[in-house]
């Protein structure tokens, strides 16, 4: 299959697209690298996949590249965790409608399938075995408590359509915790049902969009955005049916306020800043620019991914936002799972109020609490997804705000932002820091100088990281600033562990110059070295090929 | 600060290499008239008296009743091995596969998801996850809003009520069209309508959507549908229940361009909503227009086999305000508990699943229709269906009383449907016992009595 | 320190003993290997620990060293699980029985306590990592239901001296268990106190001492075990004041019978047999033994740790064993835990039942369970251990029982032994196979020719097969065999790992002869390499150097 | 079989290869006479089934209610950072780590929790573990007739009775004599008898054993004692309960050579008794004699810091009937638990785990003698007490039926002493809250009126 779109358009190398390499480009770097290797085969003459076949020797403890359940599957295994289901089961079901093609799923045994996911989980880099410095993503130290109460058996085997009576325990927790943000932010009420922040961005401009709606005032069709924004701000917009308009920053990393000025007008439905913006810079004219979007008739919205580093110091609401999300997988410490699942509630400030989407959790005079009805509330934007939230994620969220306090937060606000100036000043001499002021919880670097004098890139370093055992930050975002490293060191992190993250990247810059052609063939020590992703994308292989499917006798 | 490793003399240190005094001078960029001191909430919990808080919230919870609600949420039994797996640090505190090389596990797993939902589905493109059913159902109706460059589409008022709201919240925004398909007394969706909805050439639709099985547990004529849409240049959607397929026809089977559907019942927890996973599938001929993350296979520079993220141009890190939809953080971990469910599980296993529901199912019918309590609609069905009874709200709640869970009253959702003003929406899977049916049948006669 | 110990015996190399090297054997090695490199640092110039300092690059991904608690440890870190307590908590404590020293834990943030942890995980091989045939240990898959059940609130947060009727559910367990294990092995009655199989076997013989002292037999003081017997019986007999006699194997590997029966006489207590034997073969004149141990008045005791390879095909207590220990830990599927837990219950015939320790778990006419009191039944040997046994482990031996049921037990062993034998067949070729004939669930296999014709040893190829992926099977033991590999493969590994491990070995035999260096000097791939041993033993470092202790101020 | 890999072709395959036609031809070495054709029990249960029984089973017992058990199995907080480890495949299903190339990880763990029990008891040698406090104790005895080559012991009465019994048990075995110490009726050991017990030179003792705190949570005067057991050439043991080593003086402190104990309470859940984890450590003159495994630290070749099992010459495997012990399987995953959960909750932490329990303790006491249920005991305690009461049995049997465990009726263990034929042995930890007292004294009130 051409892949067309792919074609025409970049695919970014590494994370970002901030510089994106053309289909061109891969596939010569790929011709370069002379990927000629026939992939190497988990099958042996009796099509058995195992380990240590045609493969040579290889470490008993440590990664190892696994075949795929397909390729493990042998007919007949697997069994004993259900009664078979009777023989006339299925009799009701006209011919037509059942199932026609085998239902191919891979047949083993529970060793094989414990075996196989233990040893994936070796290939994986996670904050649970080291520093994860993943700029605007948060990787802080997720406790375990939390994992412990999302366990509960009272809060994990809950129906979601229990009657309220039922779920007295979920429905005070969650009611505690939407109070809880809003105290935290400044809004006056909080929704905790976007499943991510993404989503509740969604949320928030359909909000906005329903307020502006209430009023009458309909010719509203621009969402402004900053350029140093999140992908998701313009996605989002597109979504809820407007037009994004983009303002630069300023010199200092800010937004333009003049810029900001000239883009408002009648038709601005939403302006959506993130502060601490995706620099790690706070704006500091944020007065002046809420200011100004509220003269033209605008909402405010503020995007919440960054509120690790300001807790206790800058309430969003009291500000003037008119509406935010929180990232409750980056703030408030749930896990990130692999890419998720998270949790993205919505706080609102009084006039967005009406529109808050259904069901919200409510409290009677006898103090039980109860879901909304459907319809109860005919100004609400109605329902952004099923169901009531993602609760397990909230449970842990909730478990790490209440072990925090209110002073603990503040103080994990400060304890991260201390430890981004910390290594912005220890990396200061090796690196550019293109904006040279107290940033917050996180901060760019650049290897600009570094790609000038010795032709290794961004790419090239956060590679080379990888050899001195650390997960790279993130790289090439946001787009503004060029080879831009977005390093985020968190609260969580000891002092030796910023130490030695800031003398492996002092140690890459020398090796740069010393020896450019280890950095930039790096990662050397990785499961996998540099992969050919221009194939990928020219020749998707998203599946394994279609199973032959359990003719096989149910095993007994 | 309960979790954090540093010590007075730590900070000391970096205060002094930054030559700053206090900590607070790094917040001075914030302009005093916005900025706050503190946050008015008690002061940290130590964790021992926090895990009694949590207990106590949990213990209020009540789990253990005879349920028969599903409605969309299934209970499940879940072998062990699957949390297992979930627990292990390098999966769930790890994030996006943005470095492939240290990310392989990740990779591969989500690889393996797409495969099994693509042997599921018989689609062969799968979306790395969405939020969930009601998510992934409104992406696939903007997905097919997108391929047909139409505006409208058509969704069956049988499809979960949830989905059908969630799916008219995003197209209120998007400025798109929406219109419900009726149903049949049946409990399947009116193809008559269909027909006539389709041939309305002024408003040119996208996509159909329909539900199979339908909110009322009811088989819808997936093929009729399919053929129907086809014809008037309307892509077919299809929402599913994902252990369903185990038994009955695909989507592939009738033709479907895109299922979605709510993965939760695929080794999920309840939970009370979430985190779930919004399954999203589409055949090879929409693989630009389907939204989410998508994992390909393909080698190093050693010639290694590899997995990466791939087509990242329809994200919208990449694609920004082009972007095939703004999701970013994904359900990724459910997605894995899907995978490891599938592996352990087994096709056998799962053909067991969807069959003793069905079985159960029937039980509880009979039970029911025994103690005079009779289906609402006739069309055939798996594990769940509808009844009817006088009085459904008052006898619910009676039964309730009686720690028995008598599925969902209809009303709620359909409250302008005399129909199903007295109907119940009940549900059994392989964990429902002939006990519990039993209970349900004698607690009825009681509450009736 | 000198260790005189050390200096006059012998240190086995690597398991069991069969060629233990002597100290001077081991230092010469020592000083051939030039062990000379300074214990590489974990610290840097401020006493931090970190990754990646000293050390150079490191991969990010794998098995990594890492530093221990101490050195990790921060005055001042770690706090927020509990409240303090009130100043004057200890005031009733006098100052004389106040703890002098200060309590020296290491201070660690909860992260850095997991991150330790789970590296240090990644060091290990284990059964959910790769195949893990060590012979006599029965190394199968632990199904996951069981680590579940054991952790069920109800069973896990029982205290153990709850009323019995607060704990009905686990008294019926255990009661069940009981009857269970009784059918399984045909012998009378059944205690689950035992701790480990050891433990086990010493409780049995204590019974056995009072079963000829209640007859008035005082004058039994021997013990006879088999020169293929597992230490723990030989050290059981010393630990219940009985003199060790051991009996030779014949060329077939069973007891010899001529042996047996000119050892026995009026001073034999009992006779310990393992039945398949260490040498994974079923005691073939079992019914001839049996007859003569009895004939002496001796009682007839069976080490059931292999009893794996004969579930359903043979019953001890039915063949007339008196007293008999399970490990189930081995044959029920529990994991080992690292070396432990396990559980070592013990059957015994009508005739020890009087002596079972105590407290047995009683029914009532009315159905329900009770423990019975202490001095219930003065013929008992007294209690071997506080409280009722490994419950926990208990727990995961019923699961297991109950999810094969009697049929599925039967099949495990068929497919024990039938996998063994399918190996031992494979490795025929390169490997000397002493006994031949039909094996059970393990089997002997031993590298002499191979080491007559190129030097390697046993201990080589062990490590060899580490390079492979493998875990190496038991060696040295029992000690009758030269070189000997006891392969215990056991039924839940798939055909393909079986051919994958036999093809690994049949791989290193070739190397043996075309590079011995290679696989003399291996493991190669393993975190760390071959150890010196000698130093470990003259200069003992069992611990840390005390730490200074926790004179921080109490963080907050 | 439900865990098995074999299909049929598997196993057809390896038949083939052994030339062989079924399998039973592999059991002909069995006679016939005593071969066996099968196990009388129900065939497989599948695990849904399976896991509705355990659950059952667990929910029968009743570990909810309001609980002043101790008497050497404590309720503690534990936090979930120990089991998140302990679950860990590669820590919980390997083996004796006899190949150290590959088992480093366990052999750190080992050396780590040797290294952490040294510091809380300060004796140097610390075995890597032993059943139980019981076995531990039974074990600390022997090794002191070993290293003095005498034959006799004395052992406090008021050491857990069950370490007393199992102790007597080992010793009845090997012939060797076990006298008990009196206690004086202030709760502690009567050093006057141990001193007249200690004089008799016939019969030299080998070890003297107090439990400190003892059984009736009273302090002992270890200091004398062990002057006393010194002065006549014996050894002096230590039984301990750890977490108490936080605030109390060490076995070191007072000079004792060898300390055994309970390790449960350092993050072991109860489990009606185990696998728990015996304690046993020594000091370095009696690094030959301790039964059990040792890790030590080395290199490898390459000159890399690594652990190896050593000293092995002391264990059964190598020296067989000569062997300090028989022991070969032990307790190592529970000794990982006591690892993780001290570096998890760290010096702080523990001195408050035993503070607040003497805290806890010490309001109970009020609470019950406020109640008019006095201490039995003058002597002074940590956190557990016995108290006064008459007709304990029966106080105790009406309590619980008001969900109160009031502790341990020490009739059961002293039926024979009229001191205690009356008296409850009650405790408290840190994790007895006041609303737990207080429903303990209204109780007692209700009951008593
Ligand atoms: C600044 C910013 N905004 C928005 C988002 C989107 O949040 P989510 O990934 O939860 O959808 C992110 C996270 O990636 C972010 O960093
Ligand atoms: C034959 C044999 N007997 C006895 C034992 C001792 O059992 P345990 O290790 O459980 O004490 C073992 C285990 O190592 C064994 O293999």
């Amino acid at each position: 299959m051409t892949d067309t779109l792919e074609q025409t358009t970049k695919i970014p190398a590494g994370e970002g697209s901030g510089t994106e390499r053309t289909n061109r480009e891969l596939e010569a770097a790929a011709r370069e690298n002379e990927i000629s290797t026939p992939d190497r085969d988990f099958t042996d003459a009796r099509g058995a996949p195992h380990r240590g076949d045609g493969m040579g020797p290889r470490a008993a403890v440590g990664p190892s590249p696994q075949p795929t359940l397909a390729e493990l599957s042998r007919p007949g295994r697997g069994d004993g965790k259900l009664p078979h289901a009777p023989a006339d089961a299925l009799d009701a079901i006209p011919e037509e409608q059942r199932r026609a093609r085998p239902l191919g799923l891979p047949e083993l045994s529970e060793l094989e399938v414990i075996r196989h996911f233990v040893n994936l989980s070796h290939l994986n880099y996670a904050v649970d075995t080291g520093f994860y410095p993943l700029g605007s993503c948060t990787m802080k130290y997720n406790p375990k408590i939390n994992e412990w109460a999302a366990r509960l058996p009272g809060f994990a085997a809950l129906h979601p359509l229990a009657p309220d009576t039922l779920a007295q325990g979920t429905l005070e927790l969650l009611y505690e915790l939407e109070r809880m943000l809003a105290e935290i932010s400044g809004m006056r009420a909080v929704t905790l049902q976007p499943a991510a922040g993404a989503h509740g961005e969604l949320t928030g401009i359909l909000m906005a969009r329903a307020y502006h709606e209430s009023r009458g005032d309909s010719e509203r069709s621009e969402v402004i955005v900053p350029d140093s924004s999140h992908g998701t701000n313009p996605a989002t917009a597109s979504m809820a049916g407007y037009t994004t308009i983009t303002v630069r920053s300023g010199a200092d990393g800010g937004v333009d306020l003049d810029a900001l000025r000239s883009a408002l007008g009648p038709r601005t439905a939403a302006v959506m800043l993130t502060n601490p913006s995706t620099l790690g810079l706070f704006e500091r004219q944020i007065v002046e620019l809420l200011d100004a979007v509220h003269e033209a008739g605008a909402l405010a919205y503020m995007d919440g991914a960054n509120l690790n580093a300001v807790l206790g110091k800058f309430k969003p609401g009291q500000a003037g936002f008119d509406v935010m999300h929180f990232n409750v997988h980056k703030t408030f410490s749930t896990p990130h799972g692999g890419g998720g699942p998270g949790a993205g509630p919505v706080g609102v400030g009084e006039k967005l109020v009406p529109f808050l989407p259904s069901p919200r959790v409510l409290q009677e005079a006898d103090g039980s609490y109860r879901l909304e009805r459907s319809g109860e509330r005919p100004t609400s934007i109605g329902r952004v997804r099923s169901f009531q939230g993602n609760v397990g994620v909230l449970v842990r969220g909730y478990t790490y705000i209440k072990a925090h306090g209110g002073s603990g937060l503040t103080q994990a606000s400060e304890d991260a932002v201390l430890a981004a100036n910390y290594l912005k000043q220890r990396l200061a001499g090796s690196y550019e820091i293109p904006y040279d002021r107290a940033c917050k919880h996180e901060f760019i670097a650049t290897a600009r100088p570094l790609k000038a004098a010795t032709g290794v890139r961004t790419l090239d370093v956060a590679k080379r990281l990888i050899d001195y055992g650390f997960h790279p930050p993130t790289i090439y975002f946001p787009l503004i600033v060029d080879e831009a490293l977005l390093i985020e060191p968190t609260e969580t992190e000891s002092l030796e562990t910023l130490d030695a993250f800031a003398d492996a990247l002092l140690a890459i810059a020398d090796e740069a110059r010393e020896d450019p052609e280890t950095v930039k063939k790096a990662p050397h020590t990785a499961p996998v070295r540099r992969l050919d992703e221009a194939t990928a994308a020219r020749q998707p292989d998203l599946r394994w090929s279609p199973m032959t499917g359990a003719e096989s006798p149910c095993p007994t | 600060m309960p979790y954090g490793p540093h010590t007075p003399g730590d900070r000391a240190h970096m205060l002094d290499a930054l030559g700053i005094d206090s900590v607070q001078a790094l917040f001075e960029d914030i302009p005093a008239r916005v900025r706050s001191d503190g946050i008015d909430l008690p002061g940290p919990e130590p964790e021992l008296t926090l895990a009694g808080r949590l207990e106590a919230l949990a213990a209020r919870n009540r789990v253990g009743l005879t349920s028969f609600l599903g409605a969309g949420a299934y209970r499940h039994y879940v072998p062990p091995a699957v949390d297992e797996i979930l627990r292990r640090g390098e999966f769930y505190t790890s994030y996006t596969p943005y470095q492939p090389e240290i990310s392989q596990g990740t990779l591969q797993t989500i690889y393996e998801y797409q495969s099994l939902i693509a042997e599921l589905t018989g689609l062969d493109v799968v979306s790395a996850s969405h939020y969930d059913g009601a998510c992934a159902t409104a992406e696939a109706a903007l997905m097919t809003v997108r391929a047909t460059r139409r505006q409208r589409v058509l969704m069956s008022r049988a499809i979960h009520r949830h989905y059908v709201d969630t799916t008219r919240t995003y197209f209120a925004a998007a400025r798109l069209t929406l219109d419900e398909l009726p149903t049949l007394p049946d409990g399947t969706t009116d193809l008559s309508a269909l027909e006539a909805a389709l041939a309305d050439s002024e408003r040119p639709v996208a996509g159909v959507l329909l539900g199979h099985p339908n909110v009322f547990g009811v088989l819808e004529p997936m093929s009729e549908a399919t053929r129907l849409a086809h014809a008037a240049g309307a892509l077919m959607v299809s929402v599913v229940e994902p252990v369903s397929l185990a038994v009955l026809a695909t989507p592939a089977d009738y033709g479907a361009d895109i299922c979605a559907g709510e993965g939760q019942p695929l080794g999920i927890s309840l939970q009370y909503g979430g985190p779930y996973l919004g399954i999203l599938a589409s055949t090879q001929a929409l693989v630009r227009q389907i939204p989410g993350r998508l994992v390909g296979r393909t080698r190093d520079v050693d010639g290694r086999r590899a997995y990466v993220m791939t087509l990242r141009a329809r994200e919208q890190d990449i694609r920004r305000d082009r972007a095939a939809s703004n999701i970013c953080t994904n359900q990724a971990l459910c997605a894995l508990a899907a995978t490891v469910y599938l592996a352990a599980i087994g096709p056998h296993g799962l053909r067991d699943v969807a069959a003793l529901g069905a079985a159960r199912a029937r039980e509880l019918e009979k039970a029911l229709s025994e103690a005079g309590v009779p289906r609402v609609h006739a069309a055939p069905y798996l594990n769940e269906f509808a009844v009817r009874i006088e009085d459904a709200e008052r006898v619910h709640a009676a039964l309730l009383a009686r720690d028995v869970v008598a599925g969902l009253p209809l009303a709620q959702w359909y409250p302008d449907d005399p129909e199903l003003r007295d109907a119940l929406l009940v549900c059994a899977t392989e964990t429902t016992t002939s006990a519990e049916i039993q209970r349900f049948a004698t607690a009825l006669a009681e509450v009736r009595s």
